[in-house]
């Protein structure tokens, strides 16, 4: 992330650029713009200090509507130019958009290794569950029976739980928001930028031509509480309506989840479960949740480990200490020569 | 000292031993000594895909050959003069491109029944009379060098590893060779007891070649009349490296190396990553096309951006080079090719990457080519790319391949201040009123190159078809032919720094074409050629896109032109597609470069 | 009814509005009646990047053009007739195609203010007189479809969705066109109350235009004098997956489909994926490079493999095709071209990929290509790009592109029994003994296609040079010479299944010669042209690589020959390289289809 | 798996080809080699009934040593082969030979994918934490810091746990081994054949050449005992010298994993964990142990889970059923049709 050079102070409207947004009217990407736009204007950061890099997909078309850099790379390799950018620009502020196709199917294995590089990004994948952009086939994160134009009989392979990707990819940053959920969604966006490494951030997004409703269970008004998890660091795994008996997350020897009926908030006891954000074994376990568990929401693991480019920066910082660094005179005419006159 | 003492002009030389036998030192320390006594000198290594393979087998030998000479040399050399060969493997790899009546010193003590069985030979060759013809020079090697060193208490294996010392010794005595360079390295590499064993193996070959007159007569091959200078011995691949170099230094802005390793391309992101100091960053990426995306992204951030690899990897990078011809970013793609197609021969040296680098990508996607000529002339092809990139704004193919990367020849060292520097214009505040990152240069037609972090320069590029000018996405019919005529022009526009090609020697006779590291063989054989009195002239080319302007018109010059490369006639065919001339296609694909005297069969036939 | 009705030889028709008007399911119904009635015809859709793109915008504007006729034709036309526009951004996308003085249908209720705004109209059209020239019928379609619908309870916004069934009425009184088909279809397709909404509003559609005398006259266009057999309307893509699916049948094993959607490629793999009671394996797999890998897999594991791409899908596929020919294996890419380079124009129309198709690998590594002529013409090029690739033993490359991909035509559908099977000769373990992998028929220089699981003929590929016969990994630089030729000679032998070429029309005069999609507007070019009386002859190559035998000597024949492609002379490029002959290059790179009149245009000149 | 269709009882032997082996003396794949060798022999197996794929790579020569169908494919695609051969001839034993760079570095797409579909194959990963091909740059499970030709300063890459990004990937079957544990690693090699599903196994394997003694604190006879668990489902996990007193694993509330000194094999008390196969949250906590813990061996994690190839099989029978299956006919002349005479 960069340095405040000076005292910038902007609205949100300055993030928006003079492109039309051409997203389908009711999709989710609107929300996640928008906040992300708020985000930005709240960050002290000289415009010009930030980068959107995407991919390829709907959300990827993200970059054309900030009024920052941008760059609208190909299928999948975001995480690559990114790196490239901020390697050769550590000044910048980069965010990538990403689609769950963009960054899972496709550019999984560039997605993998920005995170266990940890180079200091944010990055932000859209996942509806469906490949938007070319109509509606079934993505990496698609249940499993789907049926789309490619699965008439439904599909078969097991999705990835992306978070737990990132997990096994050893990130330094993982956190789960949805479209919706405005404040959330803001504050964990805000989260990513205060992290140094790699800020991996699903976001539950909705696409409402290709695959709408798939986040009903969790995005639901009615049984939003007794889906859906908010962790936060220090904090007991609590649950449950505000209004109706609260639950919370235990685990046995074995490491085997349980709800907890009728927990009080305000002194939920000792087996409750604490959420401890540098945990691994934790975060694995707070990713994979699903019903009859609630889904976790918010930073689930976040742990400081050094940056790639900070590690780059630090040792060219050092070659150039030597006398004669940077000489040419010295990488040319040094070694064996000879002259022949 | 030998009481005889020939002079000679020329000499080849190659050592051939198991990949553990230490070849290619043993042809580097010869290769430094006689840079720095003067000659004129030319190498190459060659060695197996395997990083050991089976001990004894031909599969695992490893040769060097060099050239070295009073003369101006442009090639290793056809055929050795003399050979060392360290088993029977190595024997058989290599006696069939001995010359007629040339030396072999090959070392008795590995002549056993079950080495001659490792190199598949049914019969001992020194025995069977299969060597008649050549010098055989028997030498017990391993025992020889054991008994040199037995003092410092090695163990059998130790002292065997010395043996190749021991034969160096014995070509320095044989070429009158001054052993200091190599005994002060020796030195400096090797810790003790092992720096001692070296030492005294190199002597005792020296003084057992001495003693033993064990050669008619030993030889001098002076030094060679250069062009005054200081001079270094360089690979192809360091050279390239020192030109990328030099260019970051005189664009003023950090050079950035994407790059996965490959055989022959690992040594530029290798040598590269050593220069630190200059604020070069290596970045070796998780494969080649996250080298590539990371170079583009470093374009986009200011750094003059390079990728290298071979051909798997050109095949892997081409839709992202689609993405920095769209975006017109300046960018250099080096491309050390290999043997195709496939993984194919990845140790040996081919020029069969002409196709995939002119046309290899989808939709009309033109992007500059050039090629170097010379180890040493990558220095100068990797400036002028990348001048090209950025003058322009695109990105640029170099080519070279394995022969170049890993051949050396003495460089004379440039002077400093005649490198012109890098002017990367690149855009500033001062134009943000009315900025548009598709306003272009009337001349180059190249684009803006505004920076992130660039106060007012704000804006969003991408692969999606753009408006000229504002750089907008745009599905208009009209704009989307402007901008692929567009594309076009902006290479032809090179021409401009494109210097018209020069026939060397006759521009009427035969005239022979060609590109890249054929080079050297090309032009001796044209030499040899007009020596025999026939009529000939050689064209070589530095650009492949675009061609020289007076390219078409130089070709009609000649009597008949033949196009000479190591594919199936590439260069050939793009050369008949542009000027519809009817030329002779003179090919070879065996994963070796040409042979002078193939060449010379080949002018012969068009004479 | 309207009083008059004229007869009329052909109609062109466009539907154009919003994404989500429903333009493409109107054009659809529209040319299943006519087929149905025994046009001929043939249809192109036109549709945005975007899924939606914001409605009321240029940008959002989707369109289907449908050509119906009493004659034989070839294309979609030229210039509408009639055009529909659903709102200001349909008229403005597309009243620069219409025919002068053609027929301009217009939503009234569209054209408020903020409609003209998103449509970026300075002025309302309707009332400036820009459209003068036209027939321009206005009609409050939005407030008659409402009215029409009103007693079935409907809210404004599900009302105002079938408003385009209300338009399809007013055409289908137009043209005397049977409602039937589509009535019936509604009835399958929606769910109450929704298909009474339609039926509805397709019945007042028509009322409205028979009651109030909308229209002079209406017309009517016989049925077309078509080669007698079954026909059925057809899309490229459907052709195409037909043709394979009938591959796999006759040559009696498993089809193999490896893919990663990409527009517009990816009703290949829909379309596939509903084959599954035929034993069809469609893998989606993580990306084209995974999806050629697979299919490679299945090749060596005895499938009938395929894998289908578009432009960037095929730059990434390059390194595993050169796999494919270096092992030797059969299998068929599919690049159904769209706009390049890079991401370039997604969902348009291109030839440019013939450049990659050729040369687009590193080493020396060709593949035979070939290109499909029509929708139809798909069916027979998937039989045919299998056929050779099982029979020879290698990768082909099969082009079509957006336009014979999304376009219909009716197609007559072959007899079955005329249907060639497809001869896989695999081998058994009956030639267990002395089995070698690469050991070849001498016709047609293919080697062994032996199947994992086949007792006795375990052996081992990859991409390492293959010693032939054996198979083994081999440095060897004669063999490696050797099997490069051998490589591009098979090539050479397809030529055996090529038929020569026949020149359409005359045989000396101007000589247009195309491939791929393109045949429709040439074609109809060459006869308007002849019907004025110059002497044009049409040459239309299916097979790309190897070329058709007697192609230069059919050239030659012409007086002057021109190359006409979508691109920026790709072929012509190619066909110069091979014959040194002199021709015109004929290009268009809009995303858009030649118009026959640019071509005429283009025959003048050369005449 | 195949089905065995004749007794067949083969030898070692039969399974080595004629081809000259090219490894470097001392290289630890000539180990795995005559493993995997023995375990094809006593699998009952037809010999014609085994295809080896490999990528490109040192260990990616192997399947020019099997006397099997073999297939040395290109740089990181291994798994994509194996999906479409395993389709094609669901009948074949496949098994899959990679490299730490071959399958993390530039395939680390496909081996993650191969892992959530759980295609039916064996995938034997050889980690020399080196590229040896290459002739000696860092590797993606290199340790951070590592000097290699291309990191003259030390490394900078955070290295891959390759267990931990299975387990991420879903993978159903996960195990480590090394090369000179000739015993274990031939019953893990067992245990990946017997497994249905895509069974992944780390194996250690020195690379004399350009990473000797990688792997030197849990080779090392002298240490090895307390450098190494093995883990076997259903017993506790102990470890430690014979001869010396043995140690236990347990963890704390949170998750903290702990060293019980002094434990009695025979009767560990209760705290110890008992290794559970099944358990994904446990089997992340093994695969990332390292010193001062000790590194796990053997089945770290196993469960059953429908392969991606028993699917489409299932759904092409499924569709097989309908009349007119596979009718050419009905495909072609279906549909809107109309005759013209
Ligand atoms: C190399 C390449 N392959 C395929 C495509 C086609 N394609 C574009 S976007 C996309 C998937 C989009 O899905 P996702 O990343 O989930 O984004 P969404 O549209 O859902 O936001 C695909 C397959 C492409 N553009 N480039
Ligand atoms: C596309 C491509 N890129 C790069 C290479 C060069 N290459 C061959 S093997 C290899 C890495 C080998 O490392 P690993 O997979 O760990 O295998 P090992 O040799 O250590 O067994 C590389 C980079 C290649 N053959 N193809
Ligand atoms: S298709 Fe889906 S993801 Fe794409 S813009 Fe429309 S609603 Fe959003
Ligand atoms: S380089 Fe290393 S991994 Fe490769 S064969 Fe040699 S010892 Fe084995
Ligand atoms: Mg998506
Ligand atoms: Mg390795």
């Amino acid at each position: 992330m960069s340095t405040n050079e000076e005292a910038v102070t902007y609205k949100k409207k300055d993030f928006m650029s003079d492109q039309m947004i051409r997203w389908c009217p009711g999709c989710g990407d609107y929300s996640i713009l928008s906040q992300v736009q708020t985000v930005f204007a709240g960050l002290g950061i000289p415009k010009e200090k930030f980068a959107v890099i995407s991919g390829i997909g709907c959300s990827s078309r993200f970059p054309y509507y900030m009024n920052t850099y941008g760059f609208h790379t190909i299928h999948g390799r975001a995480p690559a130019f990114a790196t490239g950018l901020k390697l050769a620009n550590p000044d910048l502020s980069v965010w990538m958009i990403t689609g769950d196709g963009d960054s899972l199917s496709i550019g999984g294995n560039h997605f993998i290794h920005i995170l266990r590089r940890n180079v200091d990004i944010q990055l932000l994948m859209f996942n509806n569950r469906i490949y938007g952009l070319t109509k509606g086939q079934y993505s990496p994160t698609s249940e499993i029976g789907k049926k789309t134009k490619s699965t008439p009989m439904g599909s078969l392979d097991h999705p990835f739980e992306p978070c737990a990707v990132a997990l096994g990819a050893d990130a330094s940053f993982v956190a789960r928001t949805v479209d919706i959920f405005v404040k959330d969604l803001r504050g964990v966006i805000q989260d990513a930028a205060d992290h140094r490494g790699t800020s991996f951030v699903e976001i539950f997004q909705n696409c409402n031509i290709f695959n709408d409703g798939a986040f009903n269970d969790v995005t639901d008004r009615k049984t939003r509480d007794e889906t859906v998890v908010f962790v936060k660091h220090g904090e007991p795994l609590i649950f449950g309506s505000k209004d109706g008996p609260r639950k919370g997350l235990r685990v046995d020897k074995q490491f085997r989840l349980e709800v907890v009926e009728d927990v009080d908030p305000e002194n939920p006891g000792d087996e409750i479960l604490v959420h401890d954000e540098t945990n691994p074994v934790l975060a694995n376990l707070l990713a994979r949740m699903r019903p009859p568990y609630p889904v976790a929401m918010g930073v689930i693991f976040r742990v400081k480990r050094a940056t790639y480019d900070g590690g780059v920066a630090e040792q060219i910082k050092t070659a150039q200490q030597v006398p004669l660094a940077g000489d040419l005179t010295k990488a040319i005419y040094g070694g064996n020569t000879w002259v022949v006159d | 000292m030998a009481t005889n003492v020939e002079t000679v002009d020329s000499v080849v030389l190659r050592f051939a031993g198991d990949s553990g036998d230490g070849m290619q030192l043993t042809g580097t320390q010869f290769t430094n000594t006689s840079a720095l006594q003067g000659n004129d000198l030319s190498t190459f290594p060659d060695f197996p895909a395997e990083i050991r393979a089976p001990a004894g087998t031909v599969a695992g030998v490893s040769g060097f050959q060099l050239h070295f000479s009073s003369n101006e040399i442009r090639t290793p050399g056809d055929a050795p003069n003399v050979l060392v060969a360290m088993n029977p493997a190595a024997l058989k790899a290599n006696i069939g491109d001995l010359k007629t009546g040339g030396m072999v010193i090959v070392n008795t003590d590995k002549f056993s029944e079950r080495d001659l069985e490792k190199a598949e030979y049914e019969e001992n060759p020194l025995e069977n009379g299969s060597l008649e013809g050549f010098q055989v020079v028997e030498v017990a090697l391993s025992t020889l060098t054991k008994r040199s060193v037995e003092e410092l208490g090695l163990n059998n294996k130790e002292s065997d590893r010395c043996k190749n010392f021991f034969a160096l010794g014995m070509t320095y005595w044989l070429y009158n060779r001054d052993m200091s360079v190599t005994q002060t390295w020796i030195k400096g590499k090797f810790k003790a007891p092992y720096d001692q064993a070296n030492l005294k193996a190199l002597q005792a070959g020296w003084n057992f070649a001495d003693t033993m007159e064990l050669f008619h007569s030993s030889y001098e091959v002076p030094a060679a009349k250069l062009k005054p200078g200081t001079y270094k011995n360089i690979t192809g691949s360091m050279a390239l490296s020192l030109g990328l170099v030099a260019a970051g230094s005189l664009a003023k802005r950090q050079l950035f190396l994407g790059a996965y390793p490959i055989t022959p391309a690992s040594d530029v992101l290798h040598h590269l990553s050593k220069f630190k100091d200059f604020g070069v960053v290596t970045f070796q990426a998780e494969d080649e096309i996250a080298a590539i995306c990371a170079s583009i992204g470093a374009a986009f951030g200011g750094s003059i951006a390079i990728t290298s690899t071979s051909g798997p990897g050109v095949a892997l990078k081409g839709e992202a080079l689609g993405l920095a011809v769209i975006t017109e970013l300046p960018l250099v793609l080096i491309n050390v090719q290999r043997g195709g197609p496939s993984t194919g021969l990845p140790t040996k040296t081919e020029q069969s990457d002409l196709n995939i680098a002119l046309f290899g990508r989808h939709g009309e996607c033109p992007n500059p080519v050039l090629a170097a000529a010379t180890p040493s002339d990558c220095f100068e092809v990797a400036l002028e790319a990348v001048r090209i990139a950025v003058k322009y704004r695109m990105p640029v193919m170099l080519l070279t391949d394995g022969y170049l990367a890993n051949g050396a020849e003495p460089w004379c060292l440039p002077e400093l201040d005649s490198l012109k520097p890098i002017d990367c214009n690149i855009a500033t505040e001062d134009i943000a009123d009315g900025f548009r990152p598709y306003d272009r240069d009337p001349e180059t037609l190249a684009r803006h190159w505004a920076i992130p972090g660039t106060k007012g320069l704000e804006h969003r590029i991408g692969g999606l078809e753009k408006e000229d000018g504002t750089g907008n996405v745009s599905y208009d019919p009209g704009n989307h032919e402007h901008m692929s005529n567009l594309r076009a022009e902006k290479i032809q526009r090179i021409q401009a720094d494109v210097p018209d090609v020069e026939v060397y020697g006759d521009t009427d006779g035969v005239g022979l074409i060609s590109w890249g590291s054929t080079f050297g063989s090309v032009r001796t054989a044209v030499d040899a050629a007009r020596a025999e009195g026939m009529k000939v002239g050689h064209v070589h080319l530095r650009w492949l896109s675009p061609l020289p302007a007076n390219l078409e018109q130089t070709i009609n010059g000649f009597a008949k032109a033949g196009v000479a490369e190591l594919n199936l006639g590439q260069l050939h065919r793009y050369l008949s597609s542009e000027y519809l001339i009817d030329m002779a296609s003179i090919t070879k694909i065996q994963g070796q470069p040409f042979k002078s005297s193939e060449l010379i069969a080949e002018i012969k036939k068009l004479s």
